[in-house]
């Protein structure tokens, strides 16, 4: 896991990312975003070892429950916050939203709403560099209930044809908003069940193992640089929250919730490397203070300009 | 006396028009157990069972196509796309098949589907679950196209769409979910294919749906005022198109204004102006005026959404600019 | 096979779908008919063995490349003529056309011309027969190139979840249009390969042999009517012509062109039960004749009236 | 000279804009070793080799998006979609995205592909491979829409399609393959957003775009005899629409009829109507006229097929209804 930094860098980046989901959270139960959220606690490891498996410039694209992915490949919290709080100085000028963070500086291709629509766009993105030969891996992230809709299909399909330089990973949580995965699909598992019918290998990772998603991660993305065409990978993970800030989850049985609960992330990543109790606590402090110091920016943050309703539909100004 | 509001005006329409006909089917996803994404269907699982209400996995194009399938077996399924937005995943379905299907085969099959769709900007959803896909559904031969403004008009059309022998979209708006009414006594409905006036005036005409109804009527108290005496119509359905309430209030009036929600080009706007244009023209005082949101996406910022969204003072403003 | 009938009548029915192609072919060169056909050539087992095993009032779905499906299945050679000449007589009032057929009193619920769409339309006629238990089973027919397009996913994944009754068979000809099927998917076998995908069998047959298409689809059909769910059978042959009227397949290599018209399904089957080259034909000549006595009766037959463009479009009058 | 035809300008146009730019890329079904279902494409592969022209699997949704993140990437893909109807199974790819990124992500990313797809009747291609889907793409900020009529048009469009940062839906009509035409000298294009005045009139103006430019071209000269001398004008692009020409046609002529192939609702003739009904209303001596298909699919059948489609015949009977 050469890619990775120290352990208590690695912790930090799950602890940010942690805290900075948690503030969403009340910023919407507070009444002061309308509109929907979608978090990742439980699942910050997936973003966390992909991150660190993926190499500066390589195209990153994924969901509406994607604040983990762009913050951990880099997206300041105070742009991320600004976003979601509809502001100027957001990653998309606040017109895109919680559910559509995007970064071009740093390749992050931007965060999609509409199920599986951004595959088949990830997968143009993986096709420009044969082009171009840059060099560079695409990663497309998504959800296990992504699996059923007809664009994830016709990706795979095109992507391992066409050989191309692409790591897709599927984070299954388990269910598809209030829909357990099972309930929808006639398989075990829903993508690595599914690698073989695009002539991919069945790979699946604990994803709640920073060190393991990074493994097999980097492992994929190699082969994809060797020119050996796409990777399926399926991280097994748990949305510990309910699906959007609306929704308790309590359609999840509670042995369930409790076992997920008891493989956070965090903890096991902290007791692999002996990162004590008191140390943790110091840490989340740490990132809690750097989260609120980016919320309080954004939030000082003007609203955009009335012009900027006008701007950016088209290059020119046509009409 | 019931009084209801137009989110569970959602489930009481489902549900009436399930316990009238055995062969009512709905299909969607998260509609069953969970009650719906909105929780606009709660109740109907618990009601009618697993052999009537089925949750299905995140597949638009199969939802739309069992639908298909089934009414053409005699069934009267009710597929939700839970946005309608999303009707562009399934569009094909829809428009290409749905749509034509009784044409190409000469009436041997015809397609009784309601499809349930929830529409409508105001929520700061953004640019991907703010839209209302009418302009895009009126355009296509064979597809109805209901858009009701209330709970009762919601209620009422329903049951007509469902027992309509042909395919209609029905476009609940989000922005009006908790819009209580009272409502008339059980059993009654709402014909497909009849404006309604709500408003009576004698120096304007002021056309609108969905949620814009309630903007074309705060802009008509705006302008009262000032002695100007504005007459609002709600269209309820968009096809079939009820023209004639349109031109009748404009035989009073000779002034129209439209006001639309989303851009309206190549709306239902420009093609009730294009039609009054056409047969309403002698009747016409001063140009027709549109009101609509600018031709871009949704924003997602909530101070640019409440710019993009028509309000009642835009509305004014385009009335007094030149009554 | 127990279904089917005596050798000559299935080589018959064979004869009639050959015959009847080769006078549309003529119909468009000789420019009597605009627009596009498709013919099926070569695959007529497929469809004699699959009309064999379903049972009356089961509902059919296929595609454009259809007449050999819908004919076998009971379409009078003279309705389906004159909805080919756009006839007021054709099975749709010549609204339709050739890539269109359909027959309401067969359950032939239609021919589909764009790529896929039929597939999730099918399923819900399976899904019918769940909720009406008329016991009826589905067959559903595509074509090798379509297992790349979005609905044939969705569709199949739902069939499956739904357990429903349904025989799916893919019709692989090794062609989709001008493309060969190995260029546009990572797998050996389109359809059979994919099965596992949705929890399915994986089912390969012979469809140049009518008994073993016939045995393959009555043992789905039995095994939906006992409701354990659908079944994906690819049915290899080929397309002894090209793609469309227009189309001469010089794309496809000399040798396979001869592999394939060597085992052309009718010399197949004359050959397994003893029917020499005098008798067949006999019944050559008589299928011709038949064919051709419908095609004068198509070709007598008035255009729709002038009345036929604006009726059914609504069942009722509103526009 | 070069004379050329509209089927064989589809190939000339790509051509030439994959010389000038190494960075446009084309993808398809059979658009490379095949050279299209129309043989609209033969050559380019030839020339430009499978690096830069590519076949695809049957799968619209990832031709779409393929071209979406390559775009986004720094390329300029065209990508073809063999008939216009099959716009529907890659709808929310063209409407939902290409069309909004710019939008959503505020200018950081822009979209610059050109979606070419064959539209049109007239061939017997029936429901579901005649439609043009123009109005549906003209209802959708973000997205480009071009309709060329003749064969320098098409060439020149193109590569101001081509070299437009935005994305553009480049309708070609299918029955227009065999129009032959004298090309200009190389290197000509024509910007996005000028309509053309094909005829020059005083009486009444026609407005119309692709196949239907020569229907009105041949309505004129059928009313000619009759003293009646209209101006016809080709829009060539609907967005960005060029109302001004029509405008300043409309200030000569004061009359007008607009000619739309397909069901006119929510067309670009309901659209053009109704901002002229509110821009162009006091210049208008007549009620504003659509000549269009009526509001149902195509039908197969030839003689169904030939009334389906608005005739010289029915425009000039239209126009000497009131003048
Ligand atoms: C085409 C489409 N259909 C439905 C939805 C509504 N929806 C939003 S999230 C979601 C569940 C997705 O589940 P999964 O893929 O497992 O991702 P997760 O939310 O678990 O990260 C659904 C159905 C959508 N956004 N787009
Ligand atoms: C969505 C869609 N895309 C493209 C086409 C054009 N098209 C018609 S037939 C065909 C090839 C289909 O091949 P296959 O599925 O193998 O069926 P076959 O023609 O061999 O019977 C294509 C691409 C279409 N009709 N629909
Ligand atoms: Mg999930
Ligand atoms: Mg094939």
């Amino acid at each position: 896991t050469a890619r990775l930094a120290s352990p208590e860098h690695v912790l930090l980046e799950m602890l940010r990312i942690r805290e900075f989901e948690n503030r969403v959270q009340s910023l919407f139960s507070d009444g002061l975003v309308k509109g929907s959220t979608h978090l990742a606690n439980g699942q910050e490891a997936v973003a966390v070892g992909m991150a660190a498996a993926m190499h500066v410039g390589d195209p990153v694209l994924c969901t509406y429950r994607g604040h983990h992915h762009t913050l951990a490949r880099g997206l300041t919290l105070e742009s991320a916050f600004a976003e979601i709080l509809g502001r100027q100085t957001g990653c998309c000028g606040g017109k895109g939203g919680s559910m559509h963070l995007t970064d071009k500086s740093l390749a992050l291709m931007g965060s999609y709403a509409i199920i599986g629509s951004h595959i088949p766009i990830a997968v143009g993105a993986a096709w420009a560099s044969t082009l171009t030969h840059d060099g560079a891996v695409t990663c497309c992230l998504f959800g296990d209930g992504t699996t059923t809709i007809g664009s994830f299909h016709e990706a795979l399909n095109l992507a391992a044809v066409w050989k191309l330089p692409i790591v897709f990973i599927c984070e299954n949580n388990l269910y598809s908003e209030y829909t357990a995965i099972h309930d929808v699909v006639p398989v075990e598992q829903p993508a690595a069940d599914r690698a073989s019918a695009y002539g991919l290998a069945r790979i699946i990772v604990d994803g709640n193992d920073v060190d393991a998603v990074e493994e097999t991660v980097s492992r994929a993305r190699e082969r994809a640089a060797n020119g050996e065409g796409p990777s399926l990978i399926e991280a097994l993970t748990y949305r510990q929250g309910g699906h959007s800030r609306a929704d308790p989850g309590k359609y999840r049985p509670q042995e369930e919730v409790d076992h997920w609960l008891g493989r956070d992330p965090i903890t096991i990543y902290a007791d692999r490397y002996g990162v004590g109790p008191e140390r943790l606590a110091q840490l989340t402090m740490e990132a809690r203070e750097e989260v609120d110091a980016a919320l309080q920016a954004a939030l000082a943050a003007p609203s955009p300009s009335p012009e900027a309703l006008l701007s950016n539909v088209w290059s020119d100004s046509s009409r | 006396m019931t009084v209801i509001n137009y989110r569970k005006a959602n489930s009481e329409a489902i549900a009436r028009a399930m316990r009238e006909d055995p062969t009512v089917v709905f299909l969607g996803e998260d509609v069953a157990v969970a009650g719906g994404a909105f929780k606009s269907t709660v109740g109907l699982y618990e009601e009618f069972g697993p052999g009537r209400v089925f949750d299905t996995p995140i597949s638009e194009q199969a939802i739309i196509g069992a639908a298909i399938g089934a009414a053409m077996r005699g069934l009267r399924p009710i597929a939700e796309i839970m946005f309608a937005d999303f009707l562009g995943t399934c569009w094909d379905g829809i428009a290409n098949h749905a749509a034509k299907i009784r044409y190409m085969t000469d009436g041997a099959y015809s397609v009784p589907i309601v499809i349930r769709a929830h529409g409508g900007a105001g929520l700061g959803f953004g640019a991907q679950h703010s839209q209302l896909y009418d302009g895009l559904a009126m355009s296509i031969p064979g597809l109805k196209v209901v858009v009701p403004s209330t709970p009762s008009d919601l209620i009422g059309l329903f049951q007509s769409a469902v027992r309509d022998p042909d395919p209609v979209l029905f476009i609940e708006h989000k922005a009006l979910f908790d819009v209580k009414e009272e409502l008339p006594p059980e059993g009654y409905t709402v014909p497909l294919g009849q404006a309604r006036v709500v408003r009576q005036g004698s120096d304007l005409t002021l056309v609108a749906t969905g949620a814009m109804v309630s903007v074309a009527l705060k802009a008509a108290e705006l302008v009262r005022v000032r002695g100007i005496d504005c007459e609002v119509v709600d269209l309820r359905t968009l096809t079939p198109l009820d023209l004639t309430t349109v031109l009748t209030s404009l035989a009073k009036t000779s002034r129209l204004i439209l006001v639309e929600e989303g851009p309206g080009i190549c709306g239902w706007s420009s093609e009730v102006a294009a039609r009054v244009a056409d047969e309403g023209f002698w009747m016409l005082d001063a140009p027709i005026r549109r009101v609509c949101s600018p031709h871009t996406p949704t924003p997602f910022a909530e101070s640019l959404e409440a710019l993009w969204l028509p309000s009642a003072e835009a509305v004014a403003a385009e009335i007094e600019s030149y009554s």
